[in-house]
């Protein structure tokens, strides 16, 4: 089976929890070691009870794991909330202070050791040096991976975490854990980021230069790693504005003079930028929106995750227009998805939408493809010369495809001449009938190419008689529960959806066709990609596995409502 | 100086006849001709209401966008371009009611657009409701016992939100109205422009003879411009007499000077920087 | 065929369109005709070009038709525009003044008359005593017309009109139209009003005490109307706010401290409602919202018609959660929706949207069955005698329907805890798995009981083998095209659906099986209705009949595109 | 005076050890307790953010609605009811940044609600980012520069709008915040109290020693409430010295007393008007 193993930190909000994480993801990401990290906390800023489950394996995983091999207490809570997830001969590390016991309770004296140190700060490193050592792990990487953290630092710093870092490892040398492997030397298997992580360097790689936000969980980190790359050397400008419909419009303001914009929000915000959505898609303004989306409805929970949100971004703002709607599943794919999204919306004219979630934009993930950086950016917009006459420029010319040429304001002759309203070719206000028509039939016949662009669904043992489908963050749970059905010897594949709008019907249509079971995966209660593919290719699911609850699917458990 | 008829629009002209609309698109064609600003470097935002169709009705870049949300989109525009010169038309529905919190916060932020806000203190395009600089007891169809809330001050509180150019003008004073835009488009920052525009359709409390009753231009000679206690004061005038003209002026860096982004080239014209992208994402393995 | 005449008055806003037309109606009304009457203009205050078409005849009709009989030019724009509309044998009637002749073309000096009664401003009243001439109408019932609407001004007036009326009368008495007919004296067959005006009333007979609004067309008049009604001595409070969100958010408010509230709004206000279409869900706070629909994206066509919201109303908001949607096709419908979404909202505590439109909100109809005021209003909340401890009063207590009592504020002893947060029984945020999963389910449990509550669609020849399906205002239009299309032999028939979501999906789904076609005729580009057919029913239309360039539905044009 | 054990809620309070808002809540009970209004009376209405959780901890009706909309959900239910004591808890984000335009508006309205902004100067729940309040200056992870814009002064840009009570508290001095709350609802009218509040998680800049050095009680005997230009210099004090008390306060009718239908009853309690409905429904009969 190899090496799949669960370690969960859990404690206070404040107590370490992040940094006790870091060590230890960042020791066996140097190892060669796929690791994996979900975040777990409540809409609060201190207090309360929070955790860090990190997965350690030998090859990809991109979900968590349902059971606890080894469980990092930092406080009495955090024993009492989680001791019955561990898995059979798992241990829970906890300071010797506490005075849990138990068969299971593997003590140490970690606020002692760090004092011993040289002070209480070092009790991370303790923890997460016992921890390596329990895991057989050697103490070197660790002392590597505290040099490259502190070695700018004051020497002391340095010093006293060496020195906790050996005094938590010889602290568990004779214990023994069940999971313990033999570490062997290997490059890293990527680089290690967070899903915000790779939204914000996605759209980098794009050339966004232009972002306007206002805070809302699970988006801000986007913005937060926009701003600070942005700072290195990048013509980017990043704006905190008074609220989201003042985020979405200056988006589209700044898109409308030519840069590529975006701005990232989640529910209750992404209701306030509806009406921005189609004065974007009337307007034919290029924008990109990521809604992070939260379990609802209203305020719902800040902190956990949902899939809730694909039918609402389908058919938000009135009137009906082409948009796109993507939601990668990996940071690869959202690395790549961003690049996409930009690029398709502007040279569909139209918005784009992409779709992540809590879970996805707070877990730690390892990229198993590097992020590249295109040459060029290729872009969509004209300049006089290739306008044939440009004092009679027509921003909204009706072509045969939709797509109008799109000039730029202040770049040349052409004068761009906008409206929220309905328009005619040259860009002013009409009510006429037949203009109307022209306009509304020239915006979506753009549909067809659209959909054209739309990646099928990535198959997954696709020919297996029972499909498991699914969207978005939930990727990762899903291929895994696939692996393990398998094993259980049923043929089970299953579908991933990254492009879900245009909706590529025909090509779903074919690969659903005479499946036995259709099993919808979905982070909500209706089975909204599911009531899509019924509504777009008339091919009904035949069953639902839905979670609703706020937080991550975890493959077995899938397995196991499946077997149900 | 530009041909002013180049400013001139082919299109239809839909406001009502006799509307103080036409005296501020005249004075903003002539502001534009004596700046020499041709039309292809000029941006107008507005949006939606009787004043929001401006742009309809001047030769220069347009864009026309959602009720209330003209602030924010100009904004962006002169981020991504701050080579454009960029105005706002907006309307006292617009901008003070349904846009209220973007004008606050454009004030807060200073970027360097000029913003015409044709106050006729009622909702004209949707047909005679109260606007937030409707009178007191204004009697309207959907306020049949009379407006009860406060009038919407923009000047007062532009001042008490720290604007640095606030100014009045009136649509029957064309030729002040020009002054003031050119003055408003040469000021580095937010220049709000409070405009007293009588509505022949539906208000017939502030009409022509109303204002030219009352309104009077501040003395540019003795009227000290800086001194926010008196322009605070100034402020208050309305029901007796209506001060008109720059009623304050301040320093202080716009939004765009703040961003170091923006030092150079416009945003819009700076090559992609695709070697500190690569960079960025090796340091990342590096980091790693 | 019995009567069926259209009148079309047109010319510039401001020329006294409605004037003529309100005379004209009214006249007919009062003769026992049944009139209907269509106002189409452009998106400002003078000038354009506007007209008012009416139709009178001798069976109820909700539609406007194709053709004209006769064209009341007030100006020479509206003779060029209109005049290709004319029925074979159709007149206009313009001002000799103006100078067009023409075979069709009768002229009357309509100015140098209403100068001869006393002064121009009766000019209207010339020209509409001239057309009931026309129409073989007795003048004495215009004179009572006159007496009702300027009987209680100076007599001046009266003199001037009275004469105005005789003159206009006796200059077209040898006039020939085909189309005049013998008139009976009949007692009206029922009150006569604007769409607006019903869904106000219908509000009003529900006992709504509060509306909040931000003005916007169509939407604006029904505050208007509740505004006047308002003042005839009824405990209804009507603000308007700063913007739509103020005005959603001031609803709920008042909603939640006990009375029942609205508001109404059209396409980008309604985006800036979703937010708070959200809180009123998970708040489980009764709320009635109108979106009154217009032509998008964005601003669209402020004064045009559509039926594209019907997905984003399904839809809106972030997360999932109940909500009722009604689309009432007639002025009675109307009234009757009103009072059942403030009825049902009340019930389940859930939202109830209801559509209506441009051309719904602005055409004039008769009633055909009395405006019944209840004698009591049912109410749903609970008073401390009802519960058994208030002191431990729990909002959000888990129930079998999934209908938890609800107390109000400030009306006993039981405190009343509300978020729009996740939260338990007791109203507090809460963030654990069992409460959200519990909340999340008692929410949606109400679908069951709400479905129950969905008219099915009202089925005209619902046995025929062809089905136009429709809902919302085109229901006149539809019902008068299967007139047409079975008097050409067809076996067709109609589905006119009023209560649409929670979707009644199994009874739908056996009217509609075995069909040979299924027709949508909708006011949207995707046949919005038949997508949420097949998507709950599985059933696929046939057929699309769609319109989407502003304009109302035609009968006979609807026929001539099903004969396609 | 009611036992204020009575506004004890029982649930888990969730602001971190330290935070301004406890002083704010103690001084919340305090008042309401010596004004004897019964938690069954009261409700306290709140938007998102630290402070918008405030509700949760004192035991009264509660809503606890949407970021920055606190302000139209009070004055639905105070409309509905004028029988309720009506609180509102709101933060600076919340209050002057989301909510800016129900700001402005409800001060025009001025409706007989109190408004308690728990001002940090920065967003405490979406972990420190700059808001309207921060300081020049202010670095950030999102403002890494630094913030730009002007401060959002509340003071001044109520008095500049009309507003009929204006305060201000500091979370630290209970005992003058209570009475600032007693009289803030014992006003007919908007109150507004802006509440200087450290956060000790986000805000090293305006911390309770800060305040401290600065802030000075206003001299109730001498300080002439009803000044409007003394209180508009008083509130552009801040970086030396910051004045606590009423700055400003006037009479003007209430937003409920202008109203007809709330003469009598409160909305809620009134009788339907069956009658009444079917004359009018009747009328329309006979109109036509
Ligand atoms: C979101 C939204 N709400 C409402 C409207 C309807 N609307 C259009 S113009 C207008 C007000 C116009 O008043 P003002 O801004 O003063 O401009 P004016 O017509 O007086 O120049 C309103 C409410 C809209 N278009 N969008
Ligand atoms: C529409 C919307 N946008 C953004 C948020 C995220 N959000 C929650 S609280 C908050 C700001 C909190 O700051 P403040 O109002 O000053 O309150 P504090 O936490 O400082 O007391 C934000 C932006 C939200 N809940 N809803
Ligand atoms: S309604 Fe008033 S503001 Fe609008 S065009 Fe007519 S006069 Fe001008
Ligand atoms: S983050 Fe700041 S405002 Fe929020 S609870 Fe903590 S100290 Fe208080
Ligand atoms: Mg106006
Ligand atoms: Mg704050």
């Amino acid at each position: 089976m190899g090496i799949d193993i669960s370690i969960q930190i859990g404690g206070e909000a404040g107590q370490g929890i992040q940094t006790v994480g870091q060590l230890l993801s960042l020791v066996c990401q140097k190892a060669g070691l796929y690791v994996f990290a979900i975040n777990d906390y409540e809409s609060r800023v201190r207090g309360g009870e929070s955790f860090l489950q990190l997965r350690i394996a030998d090859r990809p995983i991109d979900a968590p794991y349902h059971r606890l091999h080894l469980l990092i207490a930092l406080d009495r809570k955090a024993y009492d909330l989680h001791k019955s997830e561990l898995d059979d001969g798992g241990l829970v590390m906890i300071d010797t202070e506490i005075g849990v016991e138990g068969d299971s309770v593997f003590t140490l004296p970690i606020n002692a050791l760090a004092k011993q140190a040289g002070g209480l700060i070092t009790a991370n490193t303790v923890a997460a040096s016992a921890c390596i050592g329990l895991l057989g792990g050697p103490l070197t990487l660790l002392n590597e991976v505290l040099e490259d953290l502190f070695g700018k630092k004051e020497k002391s710093v340095m010093d006293k975490n060496l020195m906790a870092a050996s005094l938590g490892f010889k602290a568990v040398q004779l214990a023994k854990f069940q999971w313990a492997f033999s570490w062997q030397e290997k490059e890293p298997k990527g680089i290690m980021l967070d899903g915000a992580q790779s939204i914000a360097l996605g759209a980098l790689a794009s050339d966004c230069r232009f972002a306007a936000f206002y805070p809302m969980s699970p988006a801000t980190a986007i913005m937060s790693y926009l701003v600070s790359y942005g700072q290195k050397g990048l013509p980017v400008v990043v704006e905190q504005v008074e609220d989201e419909i003042a985020a979405v419009n200056m988006a589209i303001g700044a898109s409308f003079a030519g840069v590529r914009s975006m701005t990232a929000t989640s529910g209750g915000g992404f209701c306030l930028m509806t009406e921005g959505l189609g004065l974007a898609a009337i307007s034919e303004t290029p924008l990109v929106i990521v809604n992070a989306q939260r379990p609802g409805p209203a305020t719902g929970m800040a902190t956990r995750t949902a899939q809730a949100d694909l039918l609402f971004a389908i058919y938000a703002s009135q009137d009906e227009f082409p948009r796109f709607i993507f939601a990668p599943g990996t940071i690869n794919e959202a690395y790549d998805t961003m690049q996409k999204a930009f690029l398709l919306s502007e040279k569909y004219q139209v918005p784009s939408i992409v779709l992540v979630d809590h879970f996805f934009n707070t877990s730690l993930y390892i990229a198993d493809k590097p992020f590249q950086v295109p040459d060029r950016i290729e872009r969509f917009y004209v300049t006089d010369q290739e306008i044939s006459n440009p004092a009679s420029y027509l921003r909204f010319q009706v072509t045969p495809d939709g797509i109008s040429p799109r000039a730029l304001p202040c770049n040349g002759d052409a004068l761009v001449l906008v409206t929220g309203n309905e328009h005619s070719e040259d860009g002013h206000n009409s009510e006429a009938i037949d203009v109307r028509i022209a306009m509304a039939d020239k915006r979506m016949k753009k549909i067809a190419a659209m959909t054209k662009e739309m990646k099928p669904p990535e198959s997954y043992y696709g020919d297996a008689e029972m499909l498991l489908l699914g969207w978005g963050s939930s990727k990762g749970a899903i291929r895994e529960a696939v692996d393990i059905l398998r094993k259980y010897g049923m043929d089970a594949g299953c579908l991933h959806f990254v492009d879900i709008w245009p909706f590529p019907a025909q090509i779903v249509a074919d690969m659903l066709k005479k499946k036995k079971r259709i099993v919808m995966v979905e982070g909500n209660m209706t089975a909204q990609l599911g009531r899509i593919i019924k509504e777009q290719t008339g091919i009904a699911y035949t069953h639902t596995l839905l979670k609703y609850d706020g937080r991550p699917f975890y493959p077995q458990k899938i397995v196991d409502q499946f077997m149900q | 100086m530009i041909d002013i008829s180049r400013y001139d629009s082919t299109f239809e002209n839909k406001w009502c006849p006799g509307c103080g609309n036409f005296g501020i698109l005249q004075a903003m064609k002539h502001a534009l001709s004596s700046l020499t600003i041709p039309p292809e470097k000029v941006l107008i935002v507005s949006g939606i209401g009787q004043a929001g169709k401006t742009p309809h009705f001047i030769r220069c870049n347009m864009f026309h966008g959602l009720h209330g949300r003209a602030l924010p989109v100009a904004t962006g525009a002169k981020v991504a371009n701050h080579d454009l010169t960029v105005l706002v038309s907006s309307g006292d529905g617009d901008c003070y009611g349904e846009g209220g919190n973007h004008f606050i916060h454009a004030i807060r932020r200073n970027p360097n657009i000029t913003l015409l806000v044709h106050n006729n203190q009622v909702y004209g395009l949707t047909k005679g409701q109260a606007s937030p600089t409707s009178s007191i007891g204004m009697i309207t169809k959907l306020q049949p016992h009379g407006v009860h809330q406060t009038p919407f001050n923009p000047i007062l509180v532009a001042l008490s939100l720290g604007a640095t150019f606030v100014a009045r003008g009136f649509s029957g004073k064309i030729q002040q109205l020009s002054q003031l835009i050119q003055q408003g488009i040469q000021h580095r920052g937010f220049s709000i422009i409070d405009i007293c525009q009588p509505c022949v359709s539906f208000n017939s409390i502030n009409t022509y003879p109303w204002y030219q009753k009352r309104i009077y231009e501040l003395d540019e000679a003795t009227h000290n411009r800086s001194d926010l206690k008196h322009a605070m004061e100034l402020a208050t005038e309305w029901e007796e007499r209506i001060p008109l003209g720059i009623i304050y002026q301040s320093q202080r860096p716009a939004f765009e000077d703040t961003i170091d982004a923006l030092k150079t080239l416009p945003l819009v014209k700076q090559e992609t920087q695709v070697d500190q992208l690569r960079t960025i994402m090796n340091n990342e393995h590096k980091r790693n």
